[in-house]
C-alpha cells in the first residue's frame, strides 16, 4: 500500500469504524483515533517527502501511482505529491485532527456528524494528492457536498438558508470549473492521440492561446469562488456564521485552500499564457477583495462574520499572490494558505468554544472575557496577532513573502494594487484589536459570565496544537519555504517558457 | 347507390359525433357514440369488409358501449347534467381542432396523386382468420399472439383492480 | 579576532525568560517568574557590558576604525535566490551602545518593578511582557538587515501594545494600547513600503551592503524617479515614516501621550528610553544612505525633528498629568535627536550631528528613565497622576526629590549634568548647518528648562497639600535604580563619546563650544528661574499668564486638537464612512445580487411549476399543440425543399 | 373501395371525426365522456387504415388487420380505463377530470 492512498483509506476505515459504534463516546473516540493516525500519517508524508528529496529524487512529483479507473475517457486515479501538496496535506491533517476535538461535545446525531466531517476531510486529502483533473474534481465534490448536511443539520441561526446558499454558490463555482477542466481535457492532445486528464502530461503540451483565454476565467473563477474571490464571497460570511465549529474550521482552514491550490496548480500552471494576459483583471478583483474584506470586517458585530470577512481578505491575498506570477509570490501564496488555514481554524475553534459558553457571538454583549476565560482569551489574542501579521507567528512570513513577491512587478498598476494590499495590514490590525478590545478586555459586562468555566482538556488540546503549528511556521519558516520553493520550479519554467 | 349511402352515412357520423361531444346528458352521449360506431360499421360494409364490420358492431358497438353505459350507471350519474365547459377551454380546443383540421386537409389536398386500385375481391371470414393465424408471408400470428397477451394483461389488470377494491372493503 | 558568537545568548536569554514566565500561566508562583526575569536581564546586562568592553576597548577597532562585525547570522527565510531575511547580530558602535542602554535601563526597570508592581494580579504576565520587550528591542538593535529590524520592530510594537494595555480592565488603557498599536502600525506600513522599494532596487536588505560608502547603492544610485523625486528618496522617506511612527514624531505622535496609561516603569523603559528612540536608531543605521542618496529625505527628518521638538515642548508647558508632561518632553527630546541627525554630515567634524544625536540618545535614556521612575515613585506615593494633587513632596520623599532634581537639571542642559554635553553638541551641529533649525533648538532648550522646572516645582515645592495619608519615601528597591540612574545622569556627560561613536567609525574629538553653550545655559537658567518664580510658591502669576494667552493656551492644552482630527478621520470617515458603507454594500448589493439570482430562479421555477397542473387535459393540449407545431415545422421545411 | 367516392372525401370525414374527438377530449370534464372522445379518435384512425387498404393496396390486408388490432386494443383499453375510472370514483367520489389533480406540482 502506498502512503498517499492511505491518506484516503484511513478516513474511509474510520468512517466504517464509526458506523459500528453505538454511543457518542465510542464514536468520538474512534474518530479521534482515526484522525490522530491521519495526522501522524500526513506529517509522515511531509517527512518522507523531504527525505525523498534529500536522497536526490528530483522528479516533479514523488510517490506517484497511476491506475486507470474509467478507460473510455482515460480517467486515472493518478496520485503524487510535491512540496506544495505535502504542505497542504500536513495542514489538513492538523486541522481535521483539531476539528475532531473541537466538536468533542456534539450530541445530536454525533455518528452522522463525524461521518460527514471525516468524509469531507477525505475529499480534501484526495484533492491534494490527485494528479488527474477528473479525479481531483471528484474529490473536490466529495469535499463540498457533506458541507451542506453539516451546516444544514448541525448549524445554528438561519442554517438552512446559509447551507443552501453556500452549497449553491460552490456548486455554481464547480459548474464553471467543470467547463474549464473539460475544456483543458479536450485540448490535451493537440497532435491527435488519446486525450488525458493528467496534469503532468497536460503541462507538457501547449494549449492554444485563444483557448486558454476562454478557459482561464472559468477555471480561475471556478476555484476562486471557493477561495472567496470578490464578488463571489458572500457565501462565506453566512456560511461560516451558521456552520458548527469544526465545520467552520475545516471550511475556512482547508476547503477554501482548495481554491487557492487549484488556481495555482491548474489555472496558472496549465494555462500560463492566459494567466499572464488576464492577470490584470483578476488582480483587480483579488486586490479589491483583500482590502474590501478587511474594511468590511471593521464594523461587523458577529464574531464569525468578522472572521469570515477577514478570511475573505486573507484568501484574497492568496489569489492575489498567485496572479503576481513570480516565484516569491507563489511561495507566499502557499505559505499564506497554510498560515491562514491554521490561524483561521484556531479562530473558529475559539469562537465556537466561546459561543458554547456565552451563547452569543455579538461582540457588544461580551467583554472582559480575559478575566473569566484566560486560556481561551490568550489563544484568541495569539490568533489575532497571527492574523495581523506578528513576526514569530505564521501570518508574518506569509504576508511578507507575498508582498516582496508582488513588489517584483514594476508596472504602476501592479504597484498600486500591491500597495493597496499591503495597506490591509493596517486595517487588519484595526479590526483585530477592536475585537480583542471589545471581547476580551475591559470590565466584565455580563455578570452571568462570571461563572463560566475555562477550557476543558480537549479544547486546550485543539488550541495548543494549532498554536504550536502556527509558531513553528512563524519561527522557523526556512525548511517550509524551501520545500515549497523547490516545487514551484515547474510552474516557473512553464511561465517563463511563454514569455 | 353506394355513393349516396356513403354520403348519408358520413353526414350522420359527423352529426352524431358532434352531438356526442356536445350533449350534456351523459347517457345520450353514449348513445350518440353508439350511432357513430354503427356508422363506421356501415362504412366498412360499403367497403365490403364484412368481417371487420361485424367485428365493429359486436365488439365496439355491442361490447364497449355496453361497458361504458354500465359503468356510467355504476357511478350513478345518469341523470346528472354534465358541467358546461368553460369558455377558454372551448376556445382553445376549437382553435386547436380547427388548426389541426386545416393542417391535415392542407396535407391531403396538396397530395394530389393517390394511385387508387380497384379490386372486386371480397375477403371472407375464413380467409381473414387463416391469414390471422398464419406464420407465412402476410401472416399475422405474432401480432395476434401479442394482442392476446395484451388482452390477458388487461383482463388481469381489471381483475386486480376490482380485487384490491374488495380487499379495501374488507378492511 | 574575538569570538562573538556568545552574542546570540543576549537574544536567547530574555526569550527563554519570556517563555518561562508566559507558558505556565498562573500555575507558577509569580515571584518566581519575577526573579527569573530579573536574573535573566541581569545576565544580559553583564553580557552587554562584556561586549561593550571587548568591542570598544579590545578588539572592535582595526586601523583606528570601528569595524562592523557580524557576530552570528542565520538564514531565516528565503524570498528568492537573491533576497532573503537573515536573523543575526551586527556589532558596531551604535548597536553596542544601544545594547548597553537597553540592558541597563531594562535592568533598572526590572528591579524597580519588583517593588512597584508588587501585589498586582498580573505580576508574572508583567515580567513576561518585559522580557519579551527586552528580547525584541535587543533583536532590533542587533539587526543585521533592515528586514530583521522590521521583524523586531513589529515585536517591540506588540510588546508595547501588551504593556500599555497591561491594566486590561481599564477602558482608557485598552483604548491607549489600541491607539499606540494602530498608529505605529500605520507608520510601519510606510516602513514596509520603503523596505520593499529599497530592496527592489538594491536586491538586498543587508545593512552593511546598503550603507557601505563604496557600495553600489551609494556610488551609483538608481536613477529611476517617481513623481519628481528619485525612488530612493521615496524609499528612504517611507522608511522614515516608520521611524517617525515609533519615535512619535509629528504628526504620528498622538499615541505616545496616551501610552502613559501603562504602568510607569514600562513608560520609563519603552516610552522614554528605548523603543521610542528606535526611529532615531533606524535613521542613524541608514545614515549614509540618507545623506548620500536621499538628502531630501534627510532634510525632512531634520525639519520633522525640529518641528516636533518645538511642538511637543509647547504642549508640555500646558499639561497637568505628570506622565504626559514627561511624554511630551520625550517627544521633544527625540525631535532633538532627529534634528541632530538631519543636520549632520558624514566623516570627521562634519559628522558631529550624528555623534551628538547618539550621545543625546544615550544621556537622554538615562535621565528620562530616571524622570519616569521618579515620577513612578511619586505616583506610588500619592496615587495620582495629576500635578494638581501633588506639592511640597520634598519633605516626604527626599531621595526621589534629589534624583528628580538631578534629572531635571540634566534635561535642562545645565552643566555638569549629562544633558548639557549632548545638547551642546546638537546645538553646535545645528548652528553650522541651518540657522532656522538652530534657533528652534535653542528656543526649545529654554522651553524645556521651563516646563521641566514647572513640573519640578509643582510637585516637590508649591503649596502644601492635604494628603489623605502622608506620602512616604519609596522602598529601597525602588530607590536603588533611582540613585544609580542619577549617578549615570551626572557622569555620562563626561564620556568622550566621539571616541566611540561617530558617523564613519573613526575617532571624533569633541570639545565644548562655549560660545554656543554659554547663551544656551543662560537661556535655560532663564527658563528655570521663570518656572521658579511662577511655581515655587503658590502664586496667581501662572494663572494670569494662562488667562492672558487665552486661546493659544487652550490650543496647546488640547494638543492642538490633533487627537480630535485623528478621531474624526478614523471614526467618522473610515469606520462610519467607508467601513459601514462597505458592510452595507456587501449586504445589500453583492449579497443581494447573489440572492437575487436565486430569487429570479425561484420565481421562474414557480411560474414553470404551474405547468405541472395535474390536469390531464392540459397536458394533452400541450401535447397536441406540440405535435401540430412540429408538423407545421416539418411541413415548412418539406415545402422549402 | 366505394365506386364514385374519392379517397379525399373519406379522409375529410375521418379528419373531421378525429378533431371532433380532440375537441371533445379537451372540452369534456367527465372522465367517461373523455373516454368516448378517445373512442371517436380511435375510430377515425381505424377508418383511415381500412380506407387506405381498400383504395391503395386492395391485394393486401395490412390495414384490415391493423383495424382488427385497434378494435381489440380499444376493447382492452376501455376495460382497463373503465376499471380505473370506477376505482377513482370509489376513492374520491368524482369522475371530474379537473378535480383529479393529485399529481400536481
Amino acid at each position: 500500500m502506498d502512503i498517499l492512498s492511505l491518506l484516503v483509506i484511513i478516513p474511509i476505515l474510520t468512517i466504517i469504524g464509526i458506523v459500528f459504534c453505538q454511543t457518542q463516546k465510542q464514536t468520538r473516540i474512534i474518530a479521534a483515533i482515526g484522525m490522530s493516525i491521519q495526522l501522524l500519517q500526513s506529517l509522515y508524508v511531509v517527512w518522507a517527502y523531504l527525505k525523498e528529496r534529500s536522497l536526490g529524487n528530483t522528479a516533479e512529483m514523488v510517490f506517484t501511482r497511476d491506475y486507470t479507473w474509467f478507460e473510455t475517457w482515460n480517467i486515472h486515479y493518478a496520485i503524487g505529491i510535491d512540496g506544495i501538496s505535502a504542505a497542504m496535506i500536513a495542514l489538513t491533517g492538523v486541522v481535521i485532527f483539531t476539528g475532531i476535538f473541537a466538536s468533542w461535545n456534539v450530541k445530536d446525531l454525533s455518528k452522522e456528524f463525524f461521518i460527514s466531517l471525516i468524509l469531507l476531510s477525505m475529499g480534501v486529502f484526495g484533492f491534494f494528492i490527485s494528479l488527474d483533473l477528473f479525479t481531483m474534481f471528484l474529490f473536490y465534490e466529495i469535499a463540498v457536498i457533506p458541507m451542506y448536511l453539516l451546516i444544514g443539520i448541525w448549524g445554528s441561526g438561519k442554517k438552512e438558508y446559509s447551507a443552501m446558499k453556500l452549497t449553491l454558490m460552490l456548486m455554481g463555482g464547480s459548474a464553471l470549473l467543470l467547463v474549464g477542466l473539460l475544456g483543458i481535457y479536450f485540448h490535451s492532445a493537440p497532435g491527435g492521440g488519446p486525450l488525458t486528464f493528467n496534469i503532468l502530461e497536460i503541462s507538457k503540451i501547449d494549449i492554444p492561446v485563444n483557448v486558454q483565454l476562454f478557459l482561464f476565467p472559468f477555471t480561475f473563477i471556478g476555484f476562486g469562488v471557493l477561495g472567496a474571490l470578490f464578488p463571489f464571497h458572500t457565501w462565506s460570511p453566512d456560511g461560516h456564521a451558521s456552520a458548527p465549529t469544526a465545520v467552520s474550521m475545516l471550511h475556512a482552514g482547508v476547503l477554501m485552500k482548495l481554491g487557492g491550490y487549484g488556481c495555482l496548480r491548474i489555472a496558472t500552471f496549465l494555462l500560463p499564457d492566459a494567466a499572464t494576459e488576464l492577470s490584470t483583471i483578476f488582480i483587480f478583483m483579488t486586490g479589491t477583495s483583500v482590502i474590501y474584506g478587511a474594511l468590511g470586517a471593521i464594523m461587523q458585530t458577529d464574531l464569525k462574520y468578522i472572521n469570515a470577512y477577514s478570511s475573505v481578505s486573507h484568501c484574497g491575498l492568496v489569489l492575489f499572490a498567485v496572479l503576481m506570477l513570480n516565484k516569491t509570490a507563489f511561495n507566499g501564496a502557499v505559505l499564506q494558505m497554510l498560515s491562514h488555514g491554521l490561524m483561521t481554524a484556531l479562530f473558529f475553534a475559539l469562537i465556537g468554544m466561546i459561543y458554547g459558553r456565552t451563547h452569543t457571538r455579538d461582540v457588544y454583549k461580551m467583554g472582559g472575557l480575559m478575566k473569566i476565560l484566560p486560556f481561551l482569551s490568550v489563544c484568541y489574542v495569539i490568533a489575532g496577532l497571527a492574523s495581523l501579521g506578528l513576526p514569530g507567528l505564521s501570518g508574518f512570513v506569509a504576508e511578507m513573502t507575498i508582498f516582496v513577491g508582488a513588489f517584483q512587478n514594476e508596472s504602476l498598476f501592479h504597484r498600486i494594487f500591491t500597495i493597496l494590499a499591503i495597506s490591509s495590514i493596517v486595517v487588519t490590525a484595526v479590526y483585530i484589536l477592536r475585537v480583542v478590545g471589545l471581547l476580551l478586555l475591559g470590565p466584565v459586562k455580563n455578570k452571568e459570565y462570571l461563572s463560566l468555566k475555562d477550557a476543558e482538556w480537549h479544547e486546550k488540546l485543539t488550541g495548543v496544537v494549532l498554536i504550536i503549528a502556527i509558531a513553528i511556521i512563524g519561527m522557523a519558516p526556512l525548511w517550509l519555504s524551501d520545500m515549497i520553493m523547490d516545487s514551484l520550479e515547474p510552474i516557473m519554467q512553464k511561465l517563463t517558457s511563454i514569455k | 347507390m353506394s355513393v349516396t349511402l356513403f354520403y348519408i352515412t358520413a353526414v350522420a357520423i359527423l352529426l352524431f359525433a358532434i352531438l356526442s361531444v356536445t350533449t350534456r346528458r351523459i347517457l345520450r352521449a353514449a348513445v350518440y357514440l353508439l350511432f357513430v360506431l354503427i356508422g363506421t360499421a356501415a362504412i366498412y360494409f360499403l367497403l365490403r369488409y364484412n368481417f371487420l364490420a361485424a367485428l365493429q358492431l359486436t365488439l365496439y358497438a355491442g361490447g364497449i358501449i355496453v361497458l361504458i353505459i354500465f359503468s356510467i350507471m355504476l357511478t350513478s350519474q345518469m341523470n346528472n347534467q354534465l358541467e358546461k365547459p368553460n369558455d377558454l377551454q372551448v376556445v382553445l380546443a376549437s382553435i386547436t381542432s380547427v388548426v389541426g383540421v386545416g393542417l391535415v386537409l392542407f396535407v391531403i389536398l396538396n397530395h394530389s396523386t393517390f394511385i387508387t386500385q380497384y379490386s372486386e375481391k371480397i375477403y371472407h371470414v375464413k380467409e381473414v382468420a387463416l391469414s390471422l393465424i398464419s406464420y407465412q408471408k402476410n401472416g399475422y400470428a405474432l401480432p395476434f399472439e401479442v394482442i392476446s397477451v395484451l388482452l390477458l394483461a388487461a383482463m388481469v389488470a381489471a381483475i386486480i383492480m376490482a380485487k384490491r377494491e374488495l380487499k379495501n372493503k374488507e378492511q | 579576532m574575538e569570538n562573538w558568537s556568545y552574542i546570540i545568548w543576549i537574544l536567547i536569554i530574555p526569550f527563554l525568560s519570556f517563555l518561562f514566565a508566559a507558558l505556565p500561566g498562573t500555575k507558577l508562583k509569580s515571584s518566581v517568574s519575577g526573579l527569573v526575569g530579573i536574573a535573566s536581564i541581569l545576565s544580559v546586562a553583564i553580557l552587554s557590558y562584556i561586549t561593550a568592553y571587548s568591542y570598544f576597548f579590545v578588539s572592535g577597532k582595526t586601523d583606528g576604525v570601528f569595524q562592523k562585525i557580524i557576530a552570528f547570522n542565520y538564514v531565516w527565510v528565503r524570498f528568492s535566490e537573491i533576497l532573503q531575511i537573515d536573523i543575526g547580530g551586527l556589532l558596531d558602535p551604535i548597536s553596542v551602545m544601544m545594547l548597553v542602554v537597553i540592558s541597563t535601563i531594562s535592568l533598572m526597570v526590572h528591579i524597580y518593578s519588583w517593588s512597584y508592581m508588587h501585589g498586582e494580579t498580573g505580576f508574572a504576565r508583567y515580567y513576561a511582557f518585559l522580557s519579551l520587550f527586552t528580547f525584541s528591542m535587543l533583536g532590533l538593535v542587533l539587526a543585521t538587515n533592515i528586514f530583521q529590524m522590521y521583524i523586531f520592530w513589529e515585536l517591540v510594537g506588540v510588546s508595547s501594545f501588551l504593556l500599555i494595555g497591561f491594566y486590561y480592565e481599564k477602558p482608557s488603557a485598552i483604548a491607549a494600547s489600541k491607539k499606540a498599536f494602530i498608529v505605529t502600525r500605520f507608520a510601519d506600513f510606510g516602513f514596509l513600503l520603503g523596505i520593499l522599494l529599497l530592496a527592489y532596487y538594491t536586491n538586498t536588505f543587508d545593512f552593511i551592503t546598503l550603507t557601505d560608502t563604496n557600495g553600489a547603492l551609494i556610488t551609483s544610485p538608481v536613477a529611476a524617479t517617481f513623481m519628481g523625486a528619485s525612488v530612493l528618496t521615496w524609499a528612504m522617506g517611507l522608511i522614515f515614516i516608520g521611524g517617525a511612527g515609533k519615535s512619535a514624531m509629528f504628526p504620528l505622535h498622538i499615541w505616545l501621550p496616551d501610552a502613559m496609561e501603562g504602568p510607569t516603569p514600562v513608560s520609563a523603559l519603552i516610552h522614554a528610553a528605548t523603543m521610542v528612540v528606535a526611529g532615531v536608531y533606524l535613521v542613524a543605521r541608514m545614515f549614509p544612505v540618507y545623506l548620500m542618496v536621499a538628502p531630501d529625505a534627510l532634510e525632512i527628518v531634520a525639519y520633522t525633528g525640529g518641528f516636533t521638538a518645538l511642538f511637543a515642548a509647547v504642549i508640555a508647558c500646558t499639561q497637568h498629568d505628570i506622565k504626559r508632561i514627561l511624554a511630551f518632553s520625550t517627544m521633544s527630546q527625540i525631535g532633538y535627536m532627529m534634528l541632530a541627525l538631519g543636520v549632520s554630515g558624514y566623516g570627521g567634524e562634519k559628522g558631529l550631528g550624528y555623534m551628538a544625536s547618539m550621545f543625546h540618545l544615550f544621556t537622554h535614556a538615562m535621565f528620562k528613565a530616571l524622570l519616569f521612575l521618579g515620577a513612578g515613585s511619586v505616583i506610588h506615593a500619592v496615587h495620582s497622576n495629576l500635578i494638581g494633587d501633588m506639592g511640597n513632596l520634598k519633605k516626604y520623599m527626599p531621595i526621589t526629590h534629589i534624583t528628580f532634581l538631578i534629572a531635571c537639571l540634566a534635561i535642562a542642559g545645565i552643566p555638569p549634568f549629562a544633558g548639557f554635553f549632548s545638547k551642546d553638541e546638537i546645538l553646535v551641529a545645528a548652528f553650522e548647518h541651518d540657522k532656522l533649525l538652530f534657533s528652534i533648538a535653542f528656543f526649545v532648550a529654554g522651553l524645556t528648562a521651563f516646563y521641566m522646572f514647572r513640573l519640578y516645582f509643582r510637585v516637590f515645592w508649591g503649596k502644601k497639600q492635604a494628603y489623605h495619608h502622608a506620602p512616604h519615601e519609596s522602598p529601597l528597591i525602588m530607590i536603588l535604580p533611582l540613585i544609580l540612574l542619577a549617578a549615570a545622569s551626572c557622569l555620562t556627560g563626561f564620556i568622550p563619546f566621539g571616541k566611540f561613536v561617530s558617523s564613519d567609525g573613526k575617532e571624533l574629538l569633541v570639545h565644548t563650544h562655549w560660545n554656543i553653550a554659554l547663551p544656551a545655559i543662560g537661556f535655560a537658567l532663564t527658563g528655570i528661574f521663570t518656572a521658579m518664580a511662577f511655581y515655587r510658591k503658590e502664586t496667581n502669576a501662572s494663572k494670569d499668564i494662562t488667562n492672558a494667552l487665552g486661546a493659544v493656551y487652550k490650543w496647546a492644552y488640547k494638543k492642538f486638537y490633533l487627537d480630535e482630527v485623528y478621531l474624526f478621520v478614523t471614526k467618522n470617515i473610515i469606520f462610519n464612512g467607508i467601513s459601514k458603507s462597505i458592510a452595507w454594500f456587501d449586504k445589500n448589493i453583492i449579497d443581494a445580487s447573489m440572492d437575487g439570482m436565486a430569487l429570479v430562479t425561484n420565481y421562474f421555477s414557480d411560474k414553470i411549476k404551474g405547468a405541472q397542473s395535474g390536469s390531464v387535459q392540459q397536458y394533452t393540449w400541450w401535447y397536441m399543440v406540440g405535435s401540430i407545431g412540429i408538423a407545421v415545422f416539418v411541413l415548412y421545411f418539406l415545402m422549402i425543399r | 373501395m366505394i365506386q364514385g367516392v374519392p379517397l379525399q372525401h373519406i379522409l375529410l370525414l375521418t379528419t373531421l371525426l378525429f378533431f371532433i374527438g380532440v375537441y371533445g377530449f379537451f372540452t369534456r370534464k367527465n372522465l367517461f365522456t373523455m373516454l368516448m372522445s378517445v373512442e371517436l379518435m380511435l375510430n377515425a384512425v381505424a377508418i383511415n387504415f381500412v380506407v387506405f387498404n381498400a383504395y391503395l393496396f386492395p391485394e393486401n390486408l395490412q390495414g384490415h388487420f391493423f383495424t382488427i388490432f385497434i378494435v381489440s386494443i380499444a376493447a382492452a383499453e376501455a376495460a382497463v380505463a373503465i376499471a380505473i375510472i370506477v376505482n377513482v370514483y370509489r376513492n374520491i367520489r368524482t369522475v371530474n377530470a379537473e378535480r383529479i389533480n393529485e399529481m400536481k406540482h
